[in-house]
């Protein structure tokens, strides 16, 4: 019980963050926000009520004659007996409690943002389908999604079992192959929240995050406007250089670059790339330094993840860092 | 000519005690050394074997949890790979769940059922001497394999398609997969004995309200596993035959369903739950009478709320499947079910509530057990009914928060019951009490290291922390607790390591023990520490729930049985009134070559199909051996 | 231990040790004496590289690496001209008969360098573990006889028997069979 | 071994010429087959091309000479019928870019044509030659398409007055399709117009009226891709550019679009899976029709068309007849493009009809997905039902199809670009109902919209159909026999053993005797030949699997059988 009372507060002070359930930031983990602490009050003065009745019983004198024993016997079978209705009275409550979050959270929005995430091992392609082809958008490991409007995001897997779970702006849906999942959230104050594989997915699962960018509606134009633009033209030497190794090595089968012969689909689409905050699916922050270190040795950032070690020059290796650098 | 017909039936009515204790010993005698080593079917032997290898892989199972905390300690840390730290956290939960769980509560049913029900050895003892053989076979088969770095890396639950053909490469899979098939046909066997044990063999006037109620557990634990054991039987042979022989069960593209997987693996993995859930719970009930010094409170309703967690547990495995995008319906109703859970289990803290409440406590190391076990297994119980909310699931569903619940249900409701009930019943076991004062330590270092431990689990997960990471990243708020939470699993393996010394020490040196050194009333304290291989110099006959204490010293007894045939005493189902002498088999080294032979079946199936064709011929040879007539005046009757 | 334990237990030892090690970064250097292999000048045949040998050639023995050819296989297009195996535009792999010979070097060259009858080359798409990865697996893909160490079947359109599951040769006619 | 020996046939061409002709100087010379007189076909002249590739090309006849081209590599043969001691005149060996032949996407052949006294050779590896034919000497010689992105050539090239225009193939491989036009007598390229790509590559211009709506916008081939999507977008223009005198026109279809798996290119990939009219002179576009949209399994629509003058419902009209893969024939107005009628010929459960409105195919929803997965018993399969180049006969109004009746499993999976690699994403079983033909030769009632009958055969038919004036219909089938039958009812008149399967045209011609020939050019019916594994049936596409119990040819390369009467 003291142990228990410190540790609330611990419990409320240190838990808010960018990949945590209790700092809600849409309606959706508002509400399991509040369902939650819903059932840890309800929870938390049951087991205090149970450890107190322990310790009563332990500390109390037991009767001493049997007629006093008989009578405590009986006394006790109609607490007991109450106990138990008030359980399921708690129990009933408390399922009637979840039934209307989720009622509330599985709302259907027929205005919702449609945004289709689909699940590699271990990164995330994600694309905003649009009724005009060629406004489609395919790019990966992080999503914008503008404020106060609700999205749905339409889960697929491409390989195994994953996943997504962006704590603060709602709870989890798996995305298991063969089968298709939606999930509906809004998400009401601009910010940049932390989502990560939440089913176990082979040797990195641990390194399967994407970051779910939540901006004003017209930021969110404005960044899909210039995500739809071809990757854009190197302006130095060494970043021309950058895009004839780009295109003539090995990361041309595997990568797209809109607008130069890399085409590949194997591996995410880094038309611009560089204007997203982590590479390597959340895993660093994209500098120059870190594009380097992971086009260097992916495997040992990320050991088993698909991503071969190809062999560059060191000039190679800066040219195509200075390049990457530039897909903004 | 009499004396011979004497020789063939002799009746213990014709003999006094000494001469028949002697007789007795005679016939139910097992060879010393290796001999005795590979052929006894005496269920208190291979109990004791099958606890002693249980908390054998218990430590195996410990050490690879410290080696995840250690790698946990601290953000990106390198000790252990992603590779090697997958199979590490397999083979933990595969170990705990499969190899250390399931067999001990099984065992200690196998040491306990016949002695409290007056009898003098299981239904089938060649079953359970195979039963051993195969389950320490798995155990090795999966540890060997994790030894030769073809440890399964596709976790406990093995999710297809992970674990299948296109993901998981090499044999591991297959490990795990007949992994599971040793140990189903090992707790399958025990649950058939324990079942026919409790109900035919039970001593002449223990009808079924005066079961004790260890024993009912054991009863409705063995339906469970009966039932539920199927299930993953059929799952583990379907993922083996998509693997090996390329069938498509769970390949969506030719018409198979990956989500088949979930449904039959969490149709036999929760009743799983309860399978080691429900002995504890029996085990309570059972112990807490002798540290409170009057009867159990409730007994029919815990006997009740047995029956009753025993169903609802077929009823709620989708609530390990919340997020998996099921029709909302079928959610509300598995959120239902899942809480219901909760009726059975608060019928029985309460009427443990009230026992206490009732009694005066004597402050023994068992019932400190037992109070730990209420303060873990009440707010585990409790952080259970908010993961069965399907809303709040799909927050805390894969997170530390789940880690957190279900080793408060599994340590706190489980493991404190079981270890209360090794130190009660050490004497039975050993013939030697445990240290007290160690006792009473490890009970501090293991309740404190224990929720230490395990408490901020919950907080981490809410935080954001996933299952199953071999690493996080730095910028993630979660390093100061790993680091906290890795420095209190060392208290909580400290607690652990001090019980097994105790335990260890104890059975060479410990204080002897006499028949009944707790004062308590059920059958089992009716004989001597440990006792004699038939158990009982003649059957006892029971008038109450409580026998030792309603009947004050000397119980009346039933006669009647052979003593130069191993002989045992047949009851009617409800009323256990006595119906029929039944013979039981002498010791055998056929279980042991029939476990030998069904071992290098499963194992070469691994590699090839075609192993389970010609290794069932050795098979069925051992099992021809098995049940050939002997000529024994077993075989007579 | 008792005795038997024991003999289990190096027994398998001596089967199994080490045929599932799964080794995700190969050291440059390494990699770089992996793609120098003596081959006479036409291309065909010649000795693998002396590291394969030394490091107990895993892309051929190992079911992980076996599994990551496979992956490779479907990935870099193999399937559009030998679909599953069968050949399509580009001759069948499975039947055992190689235009080039059957050895694990002459493979390695028809993928790294391409051969002239429209086998491009691989060179700058694949690593060379890569390359080895994907010989190993059309080694097996190839192969009449069944191994332990296999790539499971895939999780899609089943189109012909398991990698390790090919009847024998002695069952097909060979290809020249009526040949002038 | 097998590449040694393999490299010999190729290299070594045994025209082994084996006169088998019996004089019969008895009979008066007839100058034209008849169904009287097929029964007394027999053949003058057998030649083995050595080559055990599928013999796609048919041959063509110029001045009495029989110009054969064999598969790649190539070698073209001049041949002449009429002198059967002697028939060789000469024989063209261009230089082969060997990457070609793992390429021939789409039944693409290479291909020659005669015209204004020269010979116009499109080879497979994207060579594109003129030739005299009297001598086989080159006139000049120039590079059309570029094997190392998988692009090849695909059928002959069309020649009208002193333009030559020429399509490229290369769908399977994320090759932009292409039409262009050369100077015939310099080779000058004039012209190259895509299929793919903004309004300024595909000819779209202020003339461009198509006729439907969907069809009307801007840079719709850019706009219904998405990103980039339409640099490898496909739509090859493999099959035969028909030129129309009286509204001095082209008419192409265009190939389907890549990748084959749809959840790709979401939107409606234009201008693939569709028709073009195009204008001579610039290439500009005409109209266009879109046959499928989106293409959803990969069919798209460059089969060989034909304009037939009849008439249709009471009154006299030109019309455009075009057989699609998707199992319907089509009858258009070529004028406008509007879609007249649009009826199936073959089984077919994708469409369940046109809406000829719009021009937009009924899709069957359960045949349809956007997704990676599978999509069961898709009739017609790939690469669709028109097994061969059809033939329209003016005296019975039929149009001829060599169908194929095939359904396909198909398997929509993630698609990878890599340059010269097949690029495809989905993967193919083919087959059929049990017991169901495979093939069939439909004779088809253009004015009626339905088939009048048609002939079953155990195998889906390869090649083309010829349609004669002296009432026959010829066509060869890949269990190796030539066939003549009756162009109004169907019936068997005559048979041939060819020893090796059909896969191309026959053709006939007058000799320089005037003697009536007939030649076809046997290679081969397996589809991608012998080095196939059956045990996949996903094999070349799926066809190996559709092949079963096809027996192996007796020939072990291919032959040419010219017939003659006696």
């Amino acid at each position: 019980m003291k142990r228990a009372s410190r540790l609330l507060p611990l419990l409320l002070a240190g838990c808010s963050g960018w990949q945590s359930a209790l700092d809600p930031r849409g309606p959706s983990a508002q509400d399991l926000h509040g369902l939650f602490w819903l059932f840890t009050i309800t929870c938390t003065v049951i087991w205090l009520a149970v450890m107190l009745v322990l310790l009563a019983a332990l500390l109390r004198r037991p009767p001493a004659t049997k007629g006093a024993a008989e009578a405590a016997g009986r006394r006790s079978a109609r607490v007991v007996g109450g106990a138990v209705a008030a359980t399921v009275l708690v129990v009933a409550g408390l399922t009637f409690a979840s039934y209307l979050a989720t009622r509330a959270i599985s709302s259907d929005q027929p205005e919702a943002l449609v945004i289709r995430l689909r699940g590699y091992q271990w990164w995330w392609e994600v694309t905003y389908p649009h009724e005009q082809p060629d406004q489609t958008l395919l790019t990966a490991n992080e999503i914008h999604i503008p404020t106060g409007r609700p999205v749905r995001i339409e889960l697929a897997a491409a390989d195994v079992i994953h996943s997504f779970w962006v704590p603060n702006l709602t709870g989890k849906q798996d995305m298991i192959p063969g089968r298709s999942n939606s999930l509906v959230f809004t998400a009401e104050k601009p910010g940049t929240y932390r989502a990560q594989c939440a089913e176990f997915c082979g040797l990195q699962h641990a390194h399967m995050a994407l970051h779910v960018v939540a901006e004003p509606p017209e930021a969110f134009e404005r960044w899909r406007t210039a995500q739809l633009a071809e990757a854009p033209a190197p302006e130095d030497a060494e970043e021309e250089e950058g895009r004839r190794v780009l295109e003539s090595k090995a990361c041309a089968a595997c990568h797209t670059v809109r607008g130069t012969e890399a085409a590949g689909n194997l591996g995410p689409d880094l038309t611009h790339v560089a204007s997203r905050r982590f590479i390597a699916a959340g895993m660093l922050p994209t500098t120059r330094g870190s594009l380097a270190a992971w086009v260097a040795d992916p495997q040992s950032i990320k050991p088993g993840n698909n991503m071969p070690m190809v062999s560059l020059t060191a000039d190679e290796l800066q040219a195509v860092s200075a390049y990457l650098t530039r897909l903004r | 000519m009499s004396e011979a017909l004497e020789q063939r039936d002799l009746r213990d009515t014709a003999l006094d005690e000494v001469l028949l204790e002697s007789r007795l010993a005679r016939t139910w005698h097992t060879p010393p050394g290796w001999v005795g080593f590979f052929t006894t079917v005496d269920h208190k032997r291979i109990a004791v074997r099958y606890i002693v290898t249980a908390f054998a892989f218990l430590l195996l199972g410990g050490v690879l949890a410290l080696l995840m905390r250690l790698q946990l300690s601290r953000p990106e840390a390198g000790l252990i790979g992603p590779d090697l730290y997958n199979q590490i956290f397999t083979v933990h939960g595969s170990t705990m769940m499969f190899l250390f769980a399931v067999p001990v509560m099984e065992a200690v049913g196998v040491l306990l059922v016949p002695l409290m029900l007056g009898t003098r050895n299981i239904a089938f003892p060649r079953l359970n001497a195979f039963s051993y053989w195969i389950y320490l076979a798995g155990g090795l088969v999966l540890w060997v394999a994790f030894v030769l770095d073809v440890g399964p890396d596709v976790g406990w639950f093995a999710y297809v398609p992970l674990s299948g053909p296109q993901y998981s490469a090499g044999k591991r899979a297959d490990i795990w997969a007949q992994m599971i098939t040793f140990t189903e046909i090992a707790a399958l066997a025990i649950a058939v004995e324990i079942v026919v044990t409790v109900l035919k063999q039970r001593a002449p006037g223990m009808s079924l309200d005066r079961i004790p109620l260890f024993v009912w557990a054991m009863f409705v634990t063995s339906f469970v596993v009966i039932l539920a054991m199927p299930a993953v039987v059929v799952a583990s042979t379907a993922l083996i035959l998509d693997r090996l022989v390329g069938t498509h069960f769970f390949n969506p593209a030719e018409g198979g369903d990956a989500l088949l997987w979930q449904h039959l693996f969490w149709f036999f993995g929760h009743p799983e739950v309860y399978i080691i859930f429900l002995p504890a719970v029996g085990m309570i009930s059972s112990i807490l009478p002798t540290f409170v010094r009057r009867p159990i409170f409730g007994y029919l309703p815990l006997v009740l709320a047995l029956i009753g967690t025993g169903i609802l547990a077929f009823g709620l495995w989708v609530h390990h499947m919340f997020t998996t995008g099921l029709p909302r319906v079928g959610e509300s109703f598995f959120t239902a079910s899942s809480m219901a859970i909760a009726v059975p289990s608060g019928v029985q803290i309460f009427c443990w509530l009230a026992t206490i409440w009732l009694g005066r406590p004597v402050w023994r190391v068992p019932f400190l057990y037992i109070l730990a076990f209420f303060f873990t297994f009440v707010l585990g119980g409790l952080t259970g009914v908010m993961v069965a909310s399907v809303p709040l699931d799909t927050q805390v569903h894969d997170t530390y928060f789940v880690v957190a619940h279900f080793h408060y249900v599994l340590v706190g409701g489980a493991v404190f019951p079981l270890l209360a009930a090794v130190t009660y019943w050490f004497s039975k076991m050993t013939g030697r009490m445990m240290s007290e004062r160690l006792g009473r330590w490890s009970v501090a270092l293991l309740f404190i290291g224990f929720n230490f431990t395990f408490f901020p689990m919950h907080i981490l997960g809410l935080q954001g922390m996933p299952r199953r990471i071999y690493t996080y990243q730095a910028d993630l708020p979660w390093g100061g607790m790993n680091l906290f939470v890795s420095l209190c699993s060392l208290a909580l393996a400290a607690g652990f390591l001090l019980f097994v010394w105790n335990a260890l020490r104890s059975a060479r040196a410990g204080e002897a023990a006499g028949d009944n050194p707790w004062g308590a009333a059920t059958l089992e304290w009716a004989t001597s520490s440990p006792p004699p291989p038939y158990n009982f110099t003649r059957i006892p006959v029971v008038r109450s729930a409580n026998p030792l204490w309603d009947d004050g010293g000397a119980l009346p007894v039933a006669s009647g049985l052979s003593v130069n045939r191993r002989e045992l005493l047949i009851t009617t189902t409800a009323e256990a009134r006595p119906e029929a002498r039944e013979t039981s088999p002498r010791d055998s080294a056929w279980p042991f070559w029939a476990a030998i032979a069904t071992t290098i079946m499963l194992v070469c199936s691994i590699f090839t199909p075609w192993a389970v064709v010609w290794g069932s011929i050795p098979v069925a040879v051992t099992l021809v051996g098995w049940f050939w007539p002997r000529g024994t005046p077993e075989d007579d009757s | 231990m008792k005795p038997w334990h024991a003999a289990l237990l190096s027994l398998l030892l001596l089967a199994g040790c080490k045929r599932e090690t799964r080794q995700a970064r190969l050291d440059p250097a390494v990699a770089e004496a992996m793609d120098s292999v003596a081959t006479l000048p036409i291309g065909i045949n010649g000795r693998p590289p002396p590291v394969l040998l030394a490091m107990g050639e895993p892309y051929r023995s190992n079911a992980y690496q076996l599994s990551q050819g496979k992956r490779l296989y479907a990935w870099f297009n193999c399937q559009g001209c030998h679909t599953d195996g069968g050949g399509g535009s580009a001759p069948a792999l499975m039947d055992g008969w190689w235009r080039y010979g059957p050895d694990a070097v002459s493979i390695f060259l028809s993928i790294r360098d391409g051969r002239p009858n429209g086998m491009p080359a691989f060179r700058e798409r694949l690593t060379t573990e890569q390359i080895w990865q994907l010989t190993g697996y059309l080694q097996s893909l190839g192969a009449t006889s069944s191994t332990a160490a296999t790539p499971g079947r895939n999780d899609s359109m089943q189109t012909r028997p398991g990698e390790n599951r090919v009847p024998s040769m002695s069952r097909l006619p060979s290809p020249h069979e009526g040949g002038p | 071994m097998r590449p040694l020996l393999r490299a010999g046939v190729a290299v070594v061409l045994m025209a082994m010429v084996l006169p088998m002709a019996a004089p019969c100087a008895q009979e008066a010379a007839r100058d034209r087959i008849t169904p009287a007189n097929v029964a007394t076909l027999r053949p003058v002249l057998t030649l083995r091309t050595g080559s055990a590739q599928p013999h796609l090309a048919a041959p063509v006849a110029a001045d009495g000479l029989l110009f054969v081209l064999t598969p790649f590599p190539h070698h073209l043969l001049a041949l002449d019928p009429a002198s059967p001691t002697a028939p060789l005149r000469w024989r063209h060996v261009p230089e082969a870019d060997g990457r070609a032949a793992g390429q021939a996407c789409c039944g693409a052949s290479g291909g020659v044509t005669a015209a204004g006294n020269r010979l116009f050779l499109a080879t497979l590896d994207g060579r594109l030659t003129a030739l005299e034919p009297a001598t086989g000497s080159v006139l000049w010689d120039s590079r059309a398409a570029d094997p190392g992105a998988g692009e090849t050539l695909g059928a002959a090239p069309l020649v009208v007055g002193d333009r030559l225009f020429l399509g490229n193939a290369g769908d399977d491989f994320g090759v932009r399709g292409w039409i262009g036009a050369w100077e015939a007598p310099t080779g000058r390229p004039l012209w190259r117009r895509y299929t793919t790509g903004p309004d300024s590559d595909v000819g779209i211009g202020p003339d461009f009226r198509p006729h439907h709506h969907a069809d009307q916008g801007r840079d719709l081939g850019q706009a219904s891709w998405p990103p980039s999507a339409w640099r490898q977008g496909g739509g090859g223009v493999t099959g035969p550019i028909l030129w129309d005198p009286t509204l001095g026109l082209l008419f192409h279809g265009t190939g389907h679009a890549a990748p084959w798996n749809p959840a790709r290119r979401p939107g409606d990939n234009k201008w693939t899976a569709g028709l073009f009219a195009r204008d001579p002179e610039t290439g500009m576009a005409r109209w266009f029709d879109s046959i499928s949209p989106h293409d959803p399994h990969a069919l798209g629509s460059a089969t060989a068309n034909a304009l037939v003058e009849l008439s249709w419902q009471g009154r006299p009209r030109r019309l455009l007849i075009h057989p699609d893969p998707n199992g319907r024939v089509y009858l258009l107005d070529p004028a406008s493009g509007e879609m007249l009628s649009a009826e199936p010929f073959a089984p077919v459960n994708s469409t369940t009809g046109v809406d000829l409105a719009n021009g937009r195919p009924q899709w069957n929803g359960a045949k349809l997905l956007d997704a990676n997965g599978i999509l069961r018993e898709v009739c017609p399969g790939r690469p669709g039902a028109v097994g061969g180049e059809p033939d329209f006969s003016r005296d019975t109004g039929l149009f001829y199809i060599p169908a194929s009746l095939l359904c396909m499993d198909i398997e929509f999976r993630d698609a990878a670009y890599i340059r010269g690699t097949g690029y495809t994403g989905a993967n193919i079983r083919l087959g059929t109902a049990p017991g169901a033909p495979r093939g069939a030769l439909v004779a088809w009632d253009v004015a009626a919209a339905r088939a009048a009958w048609r002939v079953e055969e155990p195998f889906p038919l390869g090649g083309g159909a010829l349609a004669t004036a002296g009432g026959l219909v010829f066509y060869g089938t890949r269990d190796g026999a030539l066939k003549a039958v009756d162009a109004r009812s169907g019936q068997l008149l005559w048979r041939f053993d060819l020893g090796t399967g059909a896969v191309s045209r026959p053709v006939g011609f007058l000799g320089r005797d005037g003697r009536p020939y007939l030649a076809i050019l046997a290679g081969d019916g397996r589809g991608a030949g012998r080095e196939i594994d059956p045990r996949d049936a996903s094999a070349d596409s799926g066809l190996a699997h559709a092949l079963r119990g096809l027996p192996p040819p007796r020939e072990a390369g291919g032959v040419l059988y010219v017939f003659g009467l006696p």
